[in-house]
């Protein structure tokens, strides 16, 4: 099977082609397809996980040339380890669920069966990007991965919203990607191959040189920067909450924006290669795990908070793998690598459950604001209670799959106690945000009483999905339960056995702070011992600034859109003035040689050439006065030139009296008789001919 | 030597062009199908041409089908010598489809049709004329036997500012082509015996002294950038797109941008080696410049022809970017290949862009929104020619744009390539601003109600172009294997 | 023989003189026979003293005597066109067309 | 002093004199008929040009009257010049002598053919006498023609400008002539280098002051049959008042006489004898200098004229710009550019004066915005138009290009082999982008007959003798411009009957 693995993201393909030419007209139909595909890849790597559990994760690839010249092959194929394995598992267990989900979610949706088509095609390449072994691969199903999202963000595009925040989100990523497509060149340049395998040979073998790797490590690392929405470029994923609630799910929680953290995963050995780069990336993504949190204090769009937190813990996966990454290369010991691709998995489960959670309930409520929300649970049980085990889970609670993961992260940072307390920090705030979504949607007395009554629970196709999430996030993260002899870790590790140490105290600790996070909710919504609108009051600039999301898009369109659109115009306005300078060059000209015609101006002054323009009107004139019309001027005129180029020769002769020189004296004397004679003529009938001027 | 396969592509247009002339004045119809059936068969001659090349000749960089030296006028010893190998070849063959394509794409056309058809065939025959003459003289004749039926072309079936247009296109190509004129000549003259055969020229040009290869150089680069266009002298480009009927801007975008970037493959590259190599920084710089350039310009634009003009000022940049870079053959290929992939795409999107103006009757970007809502096929095909405008993988853009940067990295300064990658983020920027201000976003009802979805041939005239540019993108390995042996044998020239 | 070619171009000169300050056009005319015989005299004058092979130079006069004579008749006709038209053959007004 | 009787074989003379006597013939026909024939006459004169081109191919190569007569390359090309030229001029106008001109049939006729007897008996002498007679006997009928119209007050005044003008200038020739003779003992040609030298020592090389006279006054009388600037100006005026048909006679016939005229005097004449103070390359360079002020002038004034005649008047300054700078590239290449260039100028300009003169026949008018929108009501005299202006420009495949190529090709060997003449560089320069000046207003023609929305008002059908001459012209343009070995082979002789040695 695990030989077979192209059909996994083939099928997807495939079905987006049924539906986009086939089944376009029958929306049952194209969705059921669609969700057999998805099922048959699902249980595709389900084999391949296990055969790769059978192989203790030895790498399988296949690939063949695309196209080679000379010095680099692009090649395509596929490469099959662990972390493949783990991640197609993932996408696929997601990618099903989201489709049956959104099966209820979307329905009587003009565009339904096209929602299918483009959740096929994210499939498709979300799957190959996975499976990619080579640079050149990961990087084409990169790009078409971000295009489905555009695609996906802007499905409602009559939403002026959705539209903008489509773009933002595709020309942001594209930022990112300018440095993978440095990076790629970098190592196109330097590796000479694109294969991963090749690639981290020389890395390791030391044929690169250091500086060389820690800048190509950043480069690459940018992509995954504007992926998964990684300080300074986190700004689209928030406004991607436009799109319809199953793709906020599926892509902007679960799958692509993991995409980041897969590379950067996936390009282990060249950080390990550099510290630098590494600290880097760990540096990264703890300011924006801290930032994302700290903002998700305060927002009341339910789905916003949901995308802070992703952000945050994006932030947290990219920190952990850094940090492995700074350790190893500085010889020591790190959890960060199981930390951060566990946590990759497990956060796509529960992150996957809270997104389709707050669909269904926004579903029922048909608004996204938490304050016109409240008491919910009793009406809608599974959602409730599915929603609030995710977050138990993302709060990291003993025993759900989130408590696992973070520790295994908190662990990460033991040898950093920098990192160390900001990320208990950032534990504490998520317990706490998660937690007061939970309390403000379903607890309380509903603060809107018309939305309330019309909530009711969603249809089956939604629940059980949530369902089926539900049970993942608690138990997913049990593979990786330290005591576990052949655990995630050593499945991670290609095989080689290893124990990540059990550290109660660190749980004990992670687990009193996420509790003491879930406590401080409770009182501010549930109690309202305290008042939140009191805590704002005392703390106004810090809110302000937190509800503002520290002003970066302001920021952003002040310091960078508008310069490039100004300096756009004012290209466009240069070129103008280049193409057609003869609209204003011409009306300059008309002013002083109002007696030329239009036309002529208009070509001789475009393309800039207005001194000649000036030249040739000049010459023009004289000439005209040459051509005066009555002959004898002409004569006068030939005379003249004869006699001029005549003198102009006679300097190089030595005079000497000489019969010839009599005659030439003559005709010079006569010739200057006649020029004055004529010109004392001309003045008199000079009025006449001025008049000939006009 | 068989069927004179290549003089056919030339004369079988210009018969074409007679028959039309004969035919009678009203029967437009009559006249339309003819003129398209004749064009048709070029084009399936240059694709047998693109199939036999590929199987029996794509290994050795020599010349295939050469038809002559037949001798022309022999005082002065000017050949009919014709020729074709892995350059010309897909240039060819991209010829024969757009002249069919926009040939099917005129028939809206509807008043002085029989001039326009006939001069149209003119038009495809001078094409391919300049992709298959390898005498010099044959070379020129060609280049400038276009421009006529150009000139008529914009300046009759053109839009408001067409009289300006049209001259301002001849003048400007006029007054680069006699700079070429003069670096014939010279050529001609110091070549012993005089010459003009444009393969036997390479040994004389290479063998000059430096400063004669320089003004040669210099000379046959003003020609052939005014025709690409490089980037200081693009002014005619705008104007001529945008006034231009669509599919002459069709013609002016897919083909004629591509002869001066082939004319300094085919002729001053190979020829002027030193001058070349002490050039080619700039050259590249030029490019550079371009790609942000033409971007930038173009993102500031509120027509949509004029945006899709910029934006191939821009995408010719990369090809001079990857013809500065000499000395690597990925920039080359990739060189090639923007070429092919610039006249599919941007060709496609001039029809497109015609296909609205045609319902609409403005091009103002400002003026549309939410077509998407009302015309779902149009408006996915257009989506898709701009992804593949702003290099979306898996389109032929990508592959281009990659391999030039690819070559280009390994060829040139780091740094000025990394500027010009800016390129692919401002050339998502203003696709996207394009796409979502026409087709995204609210649909104005009570004035566009009245926009009818596109029609079957409209369809037929795009389609080919979408398939062929998801070919190039998703499996480029024939093109490459096609140009491969040719390109190498050119650089090796050029490093000479 | 050097006093023969002084006079020829003194001929020469003096028709040149009238033909430009001439407002006349049978002045003028007469200005241009006075430029034909200073070229007769010195074809006379040269085929006398510096060669002295048969009588090229002077049947060379003789032909621009015939050759002078025609264009009198063809300028006289012409000018009294010229009288029909203008009623007067002062050159100034005619100077219709111009540039 | 004894002579001995050089042997005069008239029969090589044999065209010119049946020419001559047909031209009698047709004025006696004429007149004989009581002035009532319609066309007759034309189509008369027409045969005669006809049987005199079957005679002039049957009369081969030789010489008569001594030196004074020869029939040679360079002769027989230019007759065959002058005779299309003739052809073409009578056959454009006859709408002319079916409105304007009803008496004077007879003589119309007659004088052009006495003018083409003259530029043929001028192309074919090689002794300053004949030429100077046969350069008279082109240019007084011209005189007459040019003031036909006796009540049209433009063409009287052309009449006495050309007379006036071109009386002056052959004046000036002559007395350059005298001196020629003065200094070379002989009226012949061909001694004339010899005994230019002879002279030279004779005066210890102080013959130069004089030798610049000569040739300034030389130049000064051909250059104005050439119109070359400065001695240009009375060609505009000439051309815009005289009979259309004319004006292209007088651009075409009578610049080819001059051509030969310049190409036998200076160029075979003066050519070989080198005087240390006024080289060939020295008077090369004045004439060079002359050349780029016609083509700059020319081209230059020609873009602000709203009359087509003024405008092709100035057009055909330009044009001899071009000539000359092959004439001035003293090398065969460039003596046999300069016929191939007459040639193919011929076609294209004649072609063009014909469509004019035909359009004025029916409207009237010669005005460029009287043309508007003609390409929609009379396609063929419009494209007609359109090649002629276009091969005037020198776009290929027509004829012109071909033409200014030749031209550009002769200047470059030359600045190539001998560092005496880069200047001719900056000549070949000139002419080049000038030449894109002159696309300029013949496309602006052209627009204005194509790209104008309006419809014309004139509806023109075609006379059988104008859509002669036009079909000629199109032929020669087209035939001429895709294959021209024959017509260059032709011309390859010339350099050799100009005293070239061809490598």
């Amino acid at each position: 099977m695990t030989e077979n693995a192209y059909l996994i993201p083939l099928l997807p393909m495939f079905a987006f082609v049924m539906i986009v030419f086939f089944m376009r007209w029958n929306e049952k139909l194209s969705a059921g397809f669609s969700i057999a595909m998805i099922l048959i890849s699902w249980v595709m790597s389900l084999v391949i996980l296990f055969e790769t559990l059978g192989r203790h994760g030895e790498p399988y690839e296949i690939y063949f040339y695309l196209t080679s010249f000379v010095g680099i092959n692009l090649e395509v194929g596929f490469l099959v380890d662990s972390l493949t394995a783990v991640m197609l598992m993932v996408v696929t267990t997601v990618g099903a669920c989201v489709e049956i989900y959104s099966v209820g979610y979307m329905k009587d949706d003009p565009r339904f069966s096209r929602f299918f088509s483009y959740l096929s095609l994210f499939l498709f390449s979300m799957l190959g990007l996975v499976l990619a072994n080579n640079f050149f691969m990961i990087f084409i199903f990169w790009e078409l991965v971000g295009l489905t999202s555009y695609l996906l963000i802007g499905f409602w595009f009559e939403k002026k919203i959705a539209a903008d925040a489509g773009k933002k989100a595709f020309i942001t990523t594209r930022i990112g990607d300018l440095g993978f497509i440095v990076g790629l060149l970098m190592v196109a340049f330097y590796a000479g191959t694109f294969n991963f395998g090749g690639v981290f040979d020389k890395v390791s073998a030391g044929l690169i040189p250091a500086g060389i790797v820690t800048v190509m490590g950043i480069f690459l690392f940018c992509g995954a920067i504007g992926k998964s929405a990684q300080f300074p470029l986190h700004v689209w994923l928030p406004d991607a909450m436009e799109g319809p609630t199953p793709v906020s799910a599926l892509i902007h929680a679960a799958t692509m924006v993991a995409a980041g953290v897969y590379l950067v995963a996936r390009i282990m050995n060249i950080f390990v290669g550099s510290a630098e780069a590494s600290m880097v990336v760990a540096v990264i993504g703890l300011i924006t795990s801290f930032l994302a949190a700290s903002i998700g204090l305060v927002q009341n769009d339910i789905k916003r908070v949901l995308a802070y937190s992703t952000v945050s813990q994006l932030g947290y996966m990219i920190m952990a793998l850094g940090l492995y990454g700074y350790d190893t290369a500085g010889g020591h010991h790190s959890a960060g690598y199981v930390a951060g691709t566990l946590h990759l998995m497990t956060h796509a489960f529960f992150k996957g459950l809270l997104f389709l959670g707050a669909g269904s309930v926004i579903h029922a409520v048909h608004t996204n604001d938490i304050q016109e929300m409240g008491g919910l649970a009793p009406k809608m049980k599974i959602t409730s209670i599915t929603f609030m085990i995710a977050s138990l889970s993302i709060a990291g609670i003993f025993p759900l799959s989130g408590f696992w993961s973070k520790d295994e992260i908190i662990a990460a940072t033991l040898h950093h106690p920098v990192f160390l307390i900001v990320t208990l920090l950032i534990a504490f705030m998520t317990a706490f945000y998660m937690w007061r979504l939970c309390f403000l949607t379903f607890f309380g007395k509903p603060r809107d009483q018309h939305r309330f009554d019309h909530a009711h629970e969603s249809p089956r196709s939604m629940t059980w999905p949530l369902m089926v999430l539900g049970f993942l996030s608690i138990f997913a993260g049990w593979v990786a339960i330290p005591w576990l002899p052949h655990g995630f870790s050593s499945f991670v590790f290609h095989g080689e056995l290893h124990h990540a140490s059990p550290n109660i105290i660190l749980m004990l600790i992670s687990t009193v702070v996420a509790v003491s996070g879930i406590v401080l909710a409770y009182f501010i919504y549930y109690k309202e011992k305290i008042s939140a609108d009191k805590l704002a009051e005392k703390f106004r600039p810090i809110y302000k600034l937190l509800y503002n999301k520290y002003y970066f898009d302001e920021i952003y369109h002040l310091l960078i859109l508008n310069p490039i659109l100004k300096f756009a115009n004012f290209m466009w306005s240069f070129d103008a003035g280049v193409i057609d300078g003869a609209v204003n060059g011409t009306a300059w000209l008309t002013i002083v040689w109002s007696n030329i015609k239009l036309w002529f101006d208009t070509w001789i002054v475009d393309g800039a050439v207005n001194g000649s323009g000036w030249l040739v009107r000049q010459g023009a004139r004289i000439l005209r006065f040459l051509q005066s019309g009555s002959m004898q001027f002409y004569v006068l005129f030939i005379l003249v030139i004869v006699v001029v180029i005549a003198l102009i020769k006679f300097e190089f002769i030595r005079i000497d009296i000489h019969w010839p020189v009599i005659t030439v004296v003559f005709v010079l004397g006569v010739t200057l008789l006649g020029v004055l004679s004529k010109l004392a003529a001309g003045s008199e009938d000079a009025p006449s001919s001025a008049k000939q001027e006009e | 030597m068989g069927f004179p396969l290549l003089s056919s592509l030339v004369f079988i247009p210009i018969i074409g062009m007679l028959v039309v002339m004969f035919l009678p004045k009203e029967r437009h119809s009559a006249i339309k199908w003819t003129s398209t059936l004749i064009s048709v068969v070029p084009m399936l001659i240059s694709f047998w041409l693109l199939w036999d090349y590929f199987f029996n000749y794509a290994g050795d960089a020599a010349m295939a089908y050469v038809e002559g030296p037949v001798s022309w006028i022999p005082i002065l010893n000017i050949q009919y010598y014709l020729g074709a190998d892995g350059i010309s070849i897909p240039l060819l063959a991209l010829t024969g489809l757009l002249s069919t394509v926009s040939l099917l794409a005129s028939f809206n056309i509807n008043f002085r049709v029989k001039e326009y058809f006939a001069f149209f065939l003119l038009l495809e025959a001078g094409m391919m004329g300049v992709f298959v003459a390898l005498d010099f003289f044959l070379f020129y004749v060609f280049w400038e036997v276009m421009l006529v039926p150009m000139y008529f072309l914009i300046g009759v079936w053109g839009g408001p500012r067409k009289e300006y247009a049209a001259i301002k296109f001849f003048l400007y190509t006029l007054f680069g082509s006699i700079f070429m004129l003069v670096a014939i000549l010279i050529l001609y003259f110091t070549s012993e015996p005089h010459s003009l055969n444009i393969l036997e020229l390479r040994a004389t040009g290479s063998a000059m002294a430096y400063s004669l290869q320089m003004v040669c150089f210099i000379f046959f680069f003003i020609a052939f950038a005014i025709k690409v266009p490089v980037w200081p002298f693009h002014t005619w480009l705008p104007d001529a797109h945008v006034e231009a009927p669509t599919a002459v801007s069709v013609i002016l975008a897919g083909v004629l941008l591509k002869m001066g970037t082939y004319g300094m493959l085919r002729v001053s590259w190979p020829m002027f080696p030193e001058a070349l190599r002490s050039l080619s920084f700039w050259i590249a710089l030029l490019g550079a410049i371009a790609i942000i350039y033409g971007a930038l310009v173009s993102m500031a634009q509120k027509d949509l022809k004029k945006l899709v003009a910029y934006s191939s000022v821009s995408h010719m940049g990369y090809c001079m970017l990857a013809l500065g870079a000499i000395s690597s053959v990925q920039a080359i290929t990739g060189c090639m290949f923007q070429m092919i992939s610039h006249g599919l795409i941007t060709g496609a999107l001039f029809l497109l862009v015609g296909v609205l103006y045609d319902r609409a009757h403005t091009r103002e970007i400002a003026a549309f929104g939410g077509v998407g809502a009302k015309l779902p096929i149009y408006s996915g095909i257009m989506v898709f020619f701009s992804m593949a405008a702003l290099g979306l993988p898996g389109m032929s853009g990508f592959i281009s744009e990659f391999m030039i940067f690819v070559g280009a990295f390994s060829a040139l300064s780091k740094i000025m390539v990394g500027i010009s990658v800016l390129g692919v983020v401002l050339g998502a920027a203003y696709m996207l601003r394009m796409v979502q201000r026409v087709f995204l976003g609210e649909f104005d009802q009570k004035r566009w109600g009245g926009l009818t979805e596109i029609n079957f041939r409209e369809i037929v005239t795009v389609g080919p172009l979408m398939l062929l540019t998801l070919w190039i993108g998703i499996y480029p390995k024939p093109l490459n294997d096609l140009m491969a042996a040719t390109l190498e044998n050119l650089v090796n020239l050029m490093a000479r | 023989m050097f006093y023969y070619l002084g006079l020829a171009a003194v001929l020469f000169s003096i028709g040149l003189f009238g033909v430009i300050t001439r407002r006349n056009v049978i002045g003028i005319l007469m200005s241009l026979e006075l430029m034909f015989n200073a070229a007769n005299i010195n074809f006379v004058t040269f085929n006398k003293f510096i060669l002295n092979d048969g009588l090229t130079g002077q049947l060379f006069a003789i032909f621009i005597v015939v050759v002078a004579a025609a264009e009198a008749t063809v300028g006289l006709a012409i000018v009294l066109l010229l009288y029909r038209n203008w009623r007067g053959i002062n050159t100034d007004n005619v100077s219709i067309m111009k540039w | 002093m004894e002579y001995q009787l050089p042997e005069y074989n008239l029969l090589k003379m044999l065209p010119e004199i049946f020419l001559f006597v047909w031209a009698l013939v047709v004025v006696t026909f004429d007149l004989g008929t009581k002035r009532k024939t319609g066309s007759a006459v034309g189509y008369l004169a027409l045969l005669g040009l006809v049987i005199t081109g079957l005679i002039l191919i049957f009369t081969g190569y030789g010489r008569g009257f001594g030196n004074m007569f020869y029939n040679d390359p360079l002769a027989l090309f230019f007759k065959i010049i002058f005779l299309g030229a003739s052809f073409m001029a009578i056959g454009s106008s006859f709408g002319l002598t079916h409105q304007k001109i009803i008496n004077h049939r007879g003589e119309y006729f007659a004088l052009i053919l006495f003018s083409t007897v003259g530029m043929m008996f001028l192309s074919s002498s090689n002794e300053l006498l004949s030429l100077y007679i046969g350069l008279e006997l082109t240019t007084i009928p011209l005189f007459v023609l040019a003031a036909f119209f006796k009540d049209d007050k433009l063409s009287v005044e052309a009449g006495v400008k050309y007379l006036v003008v071109g009386a002056f200038s052959s004046a000036l020739l002559l007395y350059g002539l005298s001196f020629l003779y003065g200094m070379s003992g002989t009226t012949d040609i061909l001694l004339m280098k010899v005994n230019l030298a002879v002279t030279q020592l004779k005066f210890e090389g102080n013959i130069g002051i004089i030798l610049i006279m000569t040739i300034m006054l030389l130049l000064a009388g051909i250059g104005f049959k050439l119109s070359l600037p400065p001695f240009h100006q009375w060609a505009p005026d000439v051309y815009e008042g005289s009979p259309t048909p004319i004006a292209a006679f007088l651009s075409v016939g009578s610049k080819a006489a001059g051509l030969a005229a310049f190409a036998k005097i200076m160029v075979n004449g003066l050519y070989a004898f080198y005087d240390p103070v006024m080289t060939p390359n020295d008077w090369g360079i004045l004439v060079g200098v002359l050349a780029a002020a016609a083509m700059i002038l020319g081209n230059v004034v020609a873009i602000r004229q709203s009359n087509i005649k003024r405008m092709l008047a100035y057009s055909s300054i330009a044009q001899v710009g071009y000539i000359m700078i092959g004439m001035v590239s003293f090398n065969e290449l460039g003596m046999s550019s300069v016929a191939f260039y007459i040639f193919a100028y011929m076609f294209a300009n004649m072609g063009a004066f014909a469509v004019v003169a035909f359009f004025e026949d029916k409207t009237g008018s010669c005005q460029i915005e009287s043309y508007t929108g003609l390409a929609k009501s009379s396609p063929l005299l419009s494209a007609a138009m359109a090649v002629f202006l276009l091969s005037l420009a020198g776009i290929p495949p027509l004829a012109g290009f071909l033409a200014k190529f030749y031209v550009f090709a002769a200047a470059i060997k030359m600045a190539g082999t001998d560092g005496a003449y880069h200047w001719l560089y900056w000549l070949v320069g000139i002419g080049l982008l000038t030449s894109v000046f002159a696309l300029y207003y013949y496309a602006n023609v052209i627009k204005t007959m194509y790209f104008s929305a309006s419809d014309s008002p004139y509806k023109l059908r075609f006379t059988a003798p104008a859509l002669t001459v036009i079909l000629i012209g199109l032929i020669g343009v087209f035939l001429f411009g895709l294959y021209p070995e024959p017509i260059m082979k032709f011309a390859s002789n010339i350099p050799a009957s100009l005293g070239f040695i061809i490598d």
